[in-house]
């Protein structure tokens, strides 16, 4: 059914409402000079915008509601159900969700898909069938697209890690890769993606159409002791991605064939304190979140949910957001900032406004310049952050 | 502006229908619950002073002594007397248009308003928006004249969503119908 | 499959999540003398029992949860999808759930059905395809069963009224009954079931074999000036159903072939107030809230939610709960309670214990005879409380 | 009481899953992350120090420091040190048992907790039961050596129902395995 018909559908229901009121015997309303009565309609939406956020409900929520960082304001809102995974088309046509649903509900047959919504109707355009993927949201890395938004990779763990392979000009699931001991995609242009490993390495895994070559790098991190927070950032345009770990070690590396690994800066001793270790007991400001960090890329400004306490506090929400300039390594700015917010991303254009939400639900919008709280949203959803990236 | 004539509308519908559509199951449906169904007044006085409803500042709800004509946004713009739900208008729709994605349901609840402005009561359609998750933004609960389910058309709580591709409820809008 | 064979199987789980840690060559594990590795299970639950309230999670939500009213505790929870209504099989074998699912969850197609749970092993054990219901929640009367439990009546509105008659034995639909301009089961043993119009009087609709005669009561109440709440209650042992509008008229009515309505009383006057009326500015304790009202079958104790206010604030939360002897037509009990509570139920043993809660989930246990706040219960539900009712 | 011998364990494992039962694909599946995942560390130490856990009052987290043993209702029982979710203890189950109509997931995350009355540690299996709605009661998130998503065992946030017929969360149990 195309969209205009649906329209003319909807005025003859608009029709039925005042038919509902006709019959009722008022003898005042035939009597009365009233505004014509209104008809329904439905809005179209603009393509993806910079300073839009699009926030998950939270747990167990089913939408991702957009929000205009300029005016704090509700746009739209994706369908986006239980522990699914959105990503925005880098052509700005499509939203694509992840998603695994059962023919009852709480049981029944499990289906895992792609679905394919018009960015301007926001309807439901195409669905693609996947063998499967891990179900548990709240993390930017499990399902991705490449620049060219052709290919999309999605994260499956069933309790054996792998990654889909799905043709997005085709919409078809085109191979599954193996990815043991690894988990989440970093893109890397040209050559596939790459996966922080239990081993502490990244893996690089090279498609070359039905096969695929894995390296990995040099053991860089310990995955039990001191983890990499797996919501990594990934910058398009440096080809680079940005890591904390829960010390607050931020490490950036270059994809490619071969990933160069910087050496690692201390956030800590980016603000003149001392580096943070694993020792319990020592206090200092750490790291924490479900997504903990954000960067604006136009800028090269890390953006880190900071809060005090002892090692082991990786989820605890914020007290400040700490600014750092990567290039310099220094941190540049403090917000302090209420709620114990455990989620944050930042928009992509030169007012780089920042939203922050916790489990509450209650959003702010924080101009990263002034550190102004420019708008709060009650009800705007505690879970994942996601923004238009800069191609 | 028009004269409301509710008959010319009751035939409107009529040619409408015998046009033909796929929803012509709800209106029927609907049609048939109307006509056994009996009549009833639209603002809580007995039938027999229904011909003069008493629009006086003493004969307000408390609703209506605060209702403001300026913000559809809030939960005490005169229209959402009886809305129960998120306001689209919260949601990236307007006053009588879904956000995209929505879909607005055919058919819908009433209320009767007054408008602050001019002292008279409205008709308003609550229409729901459907087919997406529930909005959470603006979340109002108005109950004048809203009754409880043998009266539907007045019952705030049901999810007006029939005839539509998806029964999930979205939000709200408050169409103006005519006068009341 | 049995429970055993399920059993058995997850002790084998057991040993799974034994070997991942025996995979990791700590040399401390095997030098270790420990207690032994528990094994899984799962536990059965006692059938329905007279002291537990059963508390829907609010709009949304997937759950009933079971809290048993002398200590406070959760004991389980009923499956029980969004907007879907319980019912407790008068034999305590079974808790049926009328339920309308998609097969995409928020799309796809759309599957009315009735779900039959073990009470013991809240396993789904049946379903019981229907042709539609109303989706709504938060009604008692929409879904109810006959004192036999042999037969269902699951009300339905699409937008027009009807009634669905299932054969709980066969666990079949057997046919609809239209009824127009009238809503929500009342039970009528040994006739079929009667209903509240929107004529001000009540339906009753006398089931015989394949057809039916419906016959209707004097108009009684203005559905429209001074509507009853839905929500009546009904005693099986009296054949009584209790009913209040919103000024606060109390009505019994004998079912039967020929339903006899009793002359109302009001609330207020109960308690030697005034009684309220319709009027605006007019400031008087009014019932209000969802499942405002509670029947203490076995003292004839009627419980209603009361808050001051004006006309039309039927859906306000609760100042003050109102124990109201039916037979002396009195007010005995004044309880104030916090958190604007909006449903109200009451164990029908000699406990007498009283759950109220409110949107935000909060539930209270309340002893009515003293008005002590026995538990408080975070996270309970915000939604209709159901309790086993003596037959 | 036994003496916990991982070996042993792997060959009971391997006659039982030879005996053939439908999770054998779940089991498989796992088996092979397991071999090709390189080996960890339970406590965070550096792997130098792994045979020697430092076990001193310094050592102990915070979690650790305030830890009980008598109630398993509550978040800061010893066992919890690595949950995340609705205890089932408080949600009609028990510290190792399911709620009624809920099913154990075979396959659960890992945590070692010190348990304050003898000072050692030991290895809890945080099994998720699953196939009803979420419980809702006694919510904790507890984050003791818990690790991000390439080291799933460690991990809190995977809904772990594998293998079970639905994969609805629950609540979660702490089952005691042996010493870490």
């Amino acid at each position: 059914m195309t969209l205009e018909r649906k329209v003319s559908r909807v005025v003859l229901g608009s029709m039925l409402a005042g038919s509902l009121a006709g019959l009722a015997p008022l003898p005042a309303i035939a009597e009365t000079v009233v505004p014509e009565a209104e008809e329904p309609g439905v809005m179209t939406m603009e393509p993806p915008k910079a300073n839009w956020f699009y926030v998950r409900g939270g747990w167990g929520s089913a939408g991702s509601s957009i929000f205009d960082a300029s005016t704090g304001k509700m746009v739209g809102m994706v369908n986006t159900s239980r522990d699914s995974d959105l990503a925005i088309d880098p052509s700005g046509k499509f939203y694509y969700v992840a998603e695994t649903i059962w023919s009852k509900v709480n049981r029944g047959t499990r289906q895992d898909l792609i679905s394919v919504y018009d960015s301007k109707t926001l309807k439901l355009v195409s669905e693609i069938p996947t063998p499967g993927r891990l179900i548990v949201g709240g993390f930017t890395t499990n399902f991705v697209l490449t620049d060219d938004g052709k290919t999309a990779y999605d994260y499956n763990f069933d309790p054996a890690s792998s990654v889909n392979i799905i043709d997005m000009v085709k919409r078809k699931f085109v191979r599954a890769v193996e990815l043991p001991g690894c988990a989440g995609m970093i893109l890397n242009p040209g050559v596939g993606f790459s996966s922080l490993c239990a081993d502490g390495t990244i893996a690089t895994v090279a498609i070359k159409g039905a096969t695929q070559d894995i390296t990995r790098t040099e053991p860089f991190f310990d995955a039990a002791a001191d983890p990499i927070f797996s919501n990594t950032l990934y910058d398009r345009k440096k080809k680079q991605v940005v890591m904390v770990s829960y010390t607050g070690l931020v490490r950036t590396a270059s994809v490619g064939a071969k990933v160069e690994v910087s050496a690692p800066f201390s956030l800590q001793e980016a603000g003149g304190m001392k580096a943070a270790d694993v020792k319990p007991l020592d206090i200092a400001w750490y790291p924490g979140g479900m997504q903990p960090i954000a960067l604006h890329r136009p800028s090269g400004t890390l953006w880190v949910l900071m809060h005090k306490g002892e090692y082991w506090s990786h989820k605890e929400g914020a007290e400040e957001i700490w600014g750092i300039n990567l290039a310099t390594r220094k941190l540049i700015k403090r917000i302090p900032v209420e709620g114990e917010p455990g989620n944050i991303q930042i928009t992509q254009d030169d007012a780089a406004l920042i939203m922050v939400n916790g489990y509450k639900g209650k959003a702010l919008i924080i101009d990263s310049k002034t550190g102004e709280v420019k708008h709060e949203i009650e009800n705007a959803g505690g879970g994942l952050i996601t923004v238009v990236e800069p191609m | 502006m028009k004269r409301f004539n509710p008959d010319a509308m009751g035939e409107k519908l009529l040619r409408r229908f015998a046009g033909g559509t796929s929803r012509r199951g709800i209106l029927a449906r609907m049609g048939a619950a109307l006509v056994a169904a009996p009549v009833f007044p639209l603002l809580p006085v007995s039938r027999a002073e229904a011909a003069k409803p008493d629009r006086s500042p003493e004969a307000k709800t408390a609703f209506a002594r605060s209702a403001q004509t300026t913000d559809q946004t809030k939960c005490n713009y005169w229209r959402y007397c009886a809305i129960d739900g998120a306001l689209c208008t919260c949601c990236g729709g307007g006053i009588h248009t879904c956000p995209a994605g929505a879909e607005p349901s055919p058919v819908s609840w009433v209320g009767s308003c007054i408008n602050p402005d001019d002292g008279k009561a409205y008709m308003i359609a609550y229409r729901d928006c459907c087919g997406k998750p529930a909005c959470g933004q603006c979340n109002c609960d108005n109950t004048d004249r809203e009754t409880q389910l043998y009266l539907p058309q007045l019952n705030n709580n049901v999810i007006w969503c029939f005839g539509t591709s998806s029964m999930e409820y979205h939000c709200s809008t408050a169409m103006m119908i005519g006068a009341a």
